[in-house]
């Protein structure tokens, strides 16, 4: 199954085993969501359920506030995700709130879900990776499935959570991930990385997309080295399963972290200070990070330059297992 | 556009503790505002935004509703107003003013939403919450207060639109005092008046003389009407002023002019609703000091509860989420160290 | 709100080459949607948004406009119609369609602001332009253009109510064309025209009918008098429909009702302004013919030009900053290094 | 000199330099501003230099790009700044991007003004630092001067600089932070570090308010150990001054980062990431970070356990001094 196809029939279940969810956003309805993540699912469960909005993020969020206190399961669509910048104010400054301000009378159990990340040379405001900016809010969990499988258990488990996620879904990944997914009521918790290559002497860690290029140039370095190169997928960014980088990391000594976002302040930088915090004593190499660049996401015909491939994220792997402990 | 005053309104037709209560109200408002005032000018009081001036629209609103099935989704300025949905939402409005993590936590049965200082941030809130009735077919409505600085924001735009579109038991309660701390409207918009910012949605808008307490009553009782008939939002502009201080932080005798100050001292809606019910022999001289002396007594005991409400240290990390991440278990287990040492 | 046709609007006024020249550039606005469209399908060019059935819209607006003085801020739909403000645009956005950084980098003469992909946001922007060059005492005026669904954004109405109170010159161009990709008007607003929004800003509304080129022109030349005399903005809806797809990536015929679509086919504006001009004796086929020609020689010779021209593949660097940080110098030798690898 | 005159009195002397020179927002005329930051220059340039604008803060900045794009010189002003998410994707999306977008026809000489920073017990969304936030997007130059001196200095490169500036004033410090300010023409370039105080053991970085909590921390901590403990004051986040920032770890071994901003994504953690690449193979100890807690920013009798303080700069520079190398 595609991952996208995993994505639609999980809201479809979800949808099915919860009355109090609706859906909103553009173009979701009749049109079943640019990518065709929500196929379907107007005609199953009406109109008043899935929702065609305006035009409008803020209004889209704002509305999903007010939903929730009213005990609603919102699951808001942003059609891609530098278009939360329209809602930064509720995303931040609300959503991410709301719990706190009402000392827990009003949860804020939304699941935002958005498109993000390269290789689909979509116009500029489409691709952007803005997740470091996410995660510096409290308040919202951040959720990027890598696998078909995930996208389904993660999403569920993001739906039922009491509290605000912001789920993001990988653009290239919609129809180039597929696998395996399990029937029915699957769930995958929020804030437990997966290991999904093990390996002793370097490890890459990463999310979403960037897992399967990790997997490439660790199997294409480990031939090369006869290195064990692991790969651990985050799957969360909040939750961080700090507990599962610090074990890994221990092990290996040695770290590589690939982020599709710009450098500064990246996500990347966080996972970083956090394994020099928890692991500075095993560690026998500098962790090396690839990320886009302190650019603007650029335009088709350069982006493959800067989301992070196998051929940069094999030299870091290269340059990390070189250095001298 | 219509716009309402009230004085042909025959008062005989309303019960007459009703109108007394919504007098007695706005005294108790003026009266809170009073306090928090002048406790934070001897320092034992946070900020706060007086209300003076604007009791007849708040109160005469929050009469128009009923707090069992209504929700209020204020501002900042309408909470010590807001005595007909409960004393609740005074005391825990002290709370909030000693900046108490508590101050907006209202218990579940009062129905006002938690205060909003992100301006405007509250009004896709409260469509939500009102489309989120008409969805659980729940009978009631959400009246969501704003002010004139407010409506300049996209966000009272955007949910005025939708909820044109979802015909919404929405009441906008565009809280026009003219200014917006030193900004007066004519510098907010050139719009001939608030209310027509309705056309822009579709929906009806209304002006109504604020300081009127019966006309704001109706208009806002009209607009609920229709909202549960399934009719849809209103758009309604209170038109007041706002007689002091925007907030204890704030020197209004650097802006506003002199002569505007004195014009709407003589349209003060407490004396205006005074008269009008003492001329009904609905109020007396006594009714006024009896009132001033109850919203003391009041003010004293829920202003020295929150006083004596001191919140633990690390609560901040309270309620951030409903299933807290292990590394913020971690970081208050931190915090709770480093203060041992 | 006022409602403007042309029908009844004497030709013989205008210099017939205008009149020629507008059709031509319809007849070369529609072209150059199909060459992209065609060529997407092909492998060989990006994404791209139609301009077919708009067309009237567009250059009625443009050939209003003054390109020496006044600018022209599109959303992304309006770039294939903007031949009266010079080649370069077309040019341009042939590298913009293949994906090149230079696709928004028009030459410096022409007053044509880059391609807006954030819903909206041009409209405060070309409020900027515009009151920049009243502050600077420049005679000219800034004629944004935006999608009836980009209307129900905050930006539109924060725009519009500040432009308002500016009485900046100002021109925003409602392309209501019916849909956005597949939201219907009905659901983007309830107000009953999206002229009727101007309400909302105290400026004038005019609805106008966007298939007839002639009438468009004379709204947006009406209020650019205005504009220019000091009088402020101008709202206006053009009224028009999105005859095919919203982009190379969507598909109409999942919502687009047929009968929608047929009725609207008859009101197209290219035919209906040939045959205008035709029975005014001023066109014949062989015009037709020959437009479609010349626009096919100028698509050729522009869309050649900027297929041969690849940026370096660091070009990303370039233009962030005018004074780029250290860090940032680093990170472009990093990437060339590795490149070189 | 208190900061919040130095910056009155810059503004001043700015336009009165540059006449192209704008500056809008919200009660920054008649009234002064909020904080009397723009006191008296309505009177003295004119309503139509010194902008009272509506409460809007997106067409606050949307238009400065428009009159940027005219000719003018604009510098806005957000009243505090988490109300800068009201206009993010104007900044993020906007200002960050119209000089690329245009490929350096659109220059953005913006400097958005704004408070931030806790310490006055406003209100809840008035002090919270989102600095990582801004840092996160390409594009854009971040300025966080700590004296009154820098305030100057700073602020007159920031106007004339051709790129968009986010110039952030403490809140705290308007009328607390004093100092002796050069008289005109001081200039400040952006990009370049201050090494506040001179030390060999271990190092405090960090910017704006938190340069005095630093100096006070590390006095306590050298008083009692005799450490020499230097303190670099960031100024900018972007440029950052990563040859500064390595300069000072390779010599002392030992940092510690202090940040006012929630812990996850923090600046604070790009600072770390940076150090851990530029100087690995001389630090004795991990670099430990003091931050905010990944919290919203408390009520006002909460505040002063969220915000770093001295005691607790001072018990990570004693962890960090006693940890074994
Ligand atoms: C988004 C946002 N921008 C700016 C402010 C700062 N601010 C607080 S109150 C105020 C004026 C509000 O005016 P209005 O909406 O008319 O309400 P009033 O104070 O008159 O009741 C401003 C600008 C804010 N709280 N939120
Ligand atoms: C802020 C934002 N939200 C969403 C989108 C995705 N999007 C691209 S085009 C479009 C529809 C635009 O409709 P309209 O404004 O009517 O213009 P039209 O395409 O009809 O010309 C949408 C939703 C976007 N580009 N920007
Ligand atoms: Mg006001
Ligand atoms: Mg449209």
């Amino acid at each position: 199954m595609t991952m996208v196809e995993a994505i639609r029939s999980t809201l479809h279940n979800e949808m099915a085993r919860e009355e109090r969810m609706i859906m909103l956003g553009q173009d979701i309805g009749l049109n079943g969501g640019v990518f065709r993540a929500t196929d379907g699912l107007q005609a199953e469960f009406g109109a008043h359920r899935v929702v065609d909005t305006p035009l409008a993020e803020a209004v889209i969020v704002g509305t999903s506030v007010g939903l929730a206190a009213a005990g609603m399961i919102p699951v808001p669509e942003i059609q891609f995700s530098p278009f939360a910048w329209q809602a930064w104010h509720q995303i931040a400054g609300q959503v991410a709130r709301l719990r706190q301000r009402s000392q827990g009378r009003h949860g804020m159990p939304i699941t935002i879900r958005m498109p993000f990340g390269g290789g689909v040379r979509a116009p500029e405001l489409h691709q952007e990776s803005i997740v470091a900016q996410f995660a510096n809010v409290p308040g919202l969990k951040i959720v990027c499935p890598a696998s078909a499988a995930d996208a389904r258990g993660l999403l569920a488990s993001s739906i039922r959570d009491p509290d605000p996620v912001i789920f993001l879904e990988p653009l290239r990944g919609y129809r180039m991930i597929k696998g395996d997914v399990p029937d029915g009521d699957h769930l995958v918790p929020l804030g437990v990385a997966s290991l999904v290559v093990p390996g002793n002497d370097v490890v890459v860690i990463t999310w979403s997309a960037q897992v399967e290029v990790a997997r490439k140039a660790a199997a294409l370095v480990a031939a090369e080295t006869g290195a064990t190169i692991a790969v651990l997928d985050l799957r969360c960014l909040v939750p961080l399963d700090v507990a599962a980088i610090a074990a890994i990391v221990d092990q290996c000594g040695r770290a590589v972290v690939v982020d599709e976002g710009p450098l500064t302040s990246s996500f990347a930088a966080e996972v970083i200070a956090t394994i020099q915090e928890e692991c500075f004593y095993s560690l026998e190499a500098p962790v090396a990070r690839v990320t886009g660049y302190d650019t603007p996401f650029p335009t088709g015909l350069l982006e493959d330059g800067f989301v992070p491939d196998v051929d940069r994220v094999a030299r870091a792997l290269r340059r990390t297992l070189d250095a001298r402990p | 556009m219509t716009v309402v005053e009230s004085s042909a309104v025959d008062l005989s037709s309303w019960p007459p503790e009703r109108l007394r209560q919504m007098l007695f109200d706005m005294v108790q408002a003026r009266r809170n505002s009073e306090r928090f005032f002048a406790l934070q000018r001897q320092g034992r009081a946070g900020t706060s935004a007086p209300i003076t001036g604007q009791e007849a629209t708040v109160v005469g609103a929050a009469h128009a509703l009923d707090p069992t099935t209504d929700w209020i989704v204020p501002q900042y300025r309408e909470q010590v107003a807001l005595a007909r949905f409960g004393e609740e939402v005074l005391a825990t409005h002290c709370l909030y003013n000693r900046g108490h993590p508590a101050g907006s936590a209202y218990p579940e049965h009062v129905r006002v939403f938690p205060a909003q200082i992100s301006l405007a941030a509250q009004i896709p809130q409260a469509l939500g919450l009102a489309w989120g009735m008409q969805l659980r077919k729940e009978q009631g409505v959400a009246a969501v207060f704003f002010g004139d600085g407010s409506s300049s924001e996209g966000d009272f735009y955007e949910a005025g639109n939708f909820a044109g579109v979802l015909k919404a038991p929405l009441i906008m309660v565009l809280v026009n005092n003219q200014w917006a701390i030193s900004t007066p409207t004519s510098k907010q918009t050139a719009a001939a008046t608030f209310a027509d910012k309705a056309k822009a949605f579709g929906i009806p808008g209304i002006r109504v003389d604020g300081n009127d307490v019966i006309a704001v009553h109706d208009v806002v009782a009209e607009a609920r009407t229709r909202a549960l008939a399934g009719n849809g939002p209103t758009l309604i502009e209170a038109f007041t002023f706002r007689m002091g201080y925007h907030t204890t932080a704030d020197d209004p005798s650097r802006y506003v002019p002199e002569d505007q100050a004195r014009e709407w001292a003589e349209r003060d809606p407490i004396p205006r609703f005074t008269a009008r019910l003492t001329n009904a022999a609905l109020w007396s001289e006594a009714d006024s000091t009896e009132a001033l002396r109850r919203a003391d007594e009041t003010f004293d005991r829920l202003f020295a509860a929150a006083e004596a409400n001191s919140p633990m240290p690390d609560a901040f990390f309270n309620h951030v989420f409903a299933n807290p991440p292990q590394r913020l278990l971690d970081q208050r287990h931190a915090f709770n160290e480093g203060r041992e040492q």
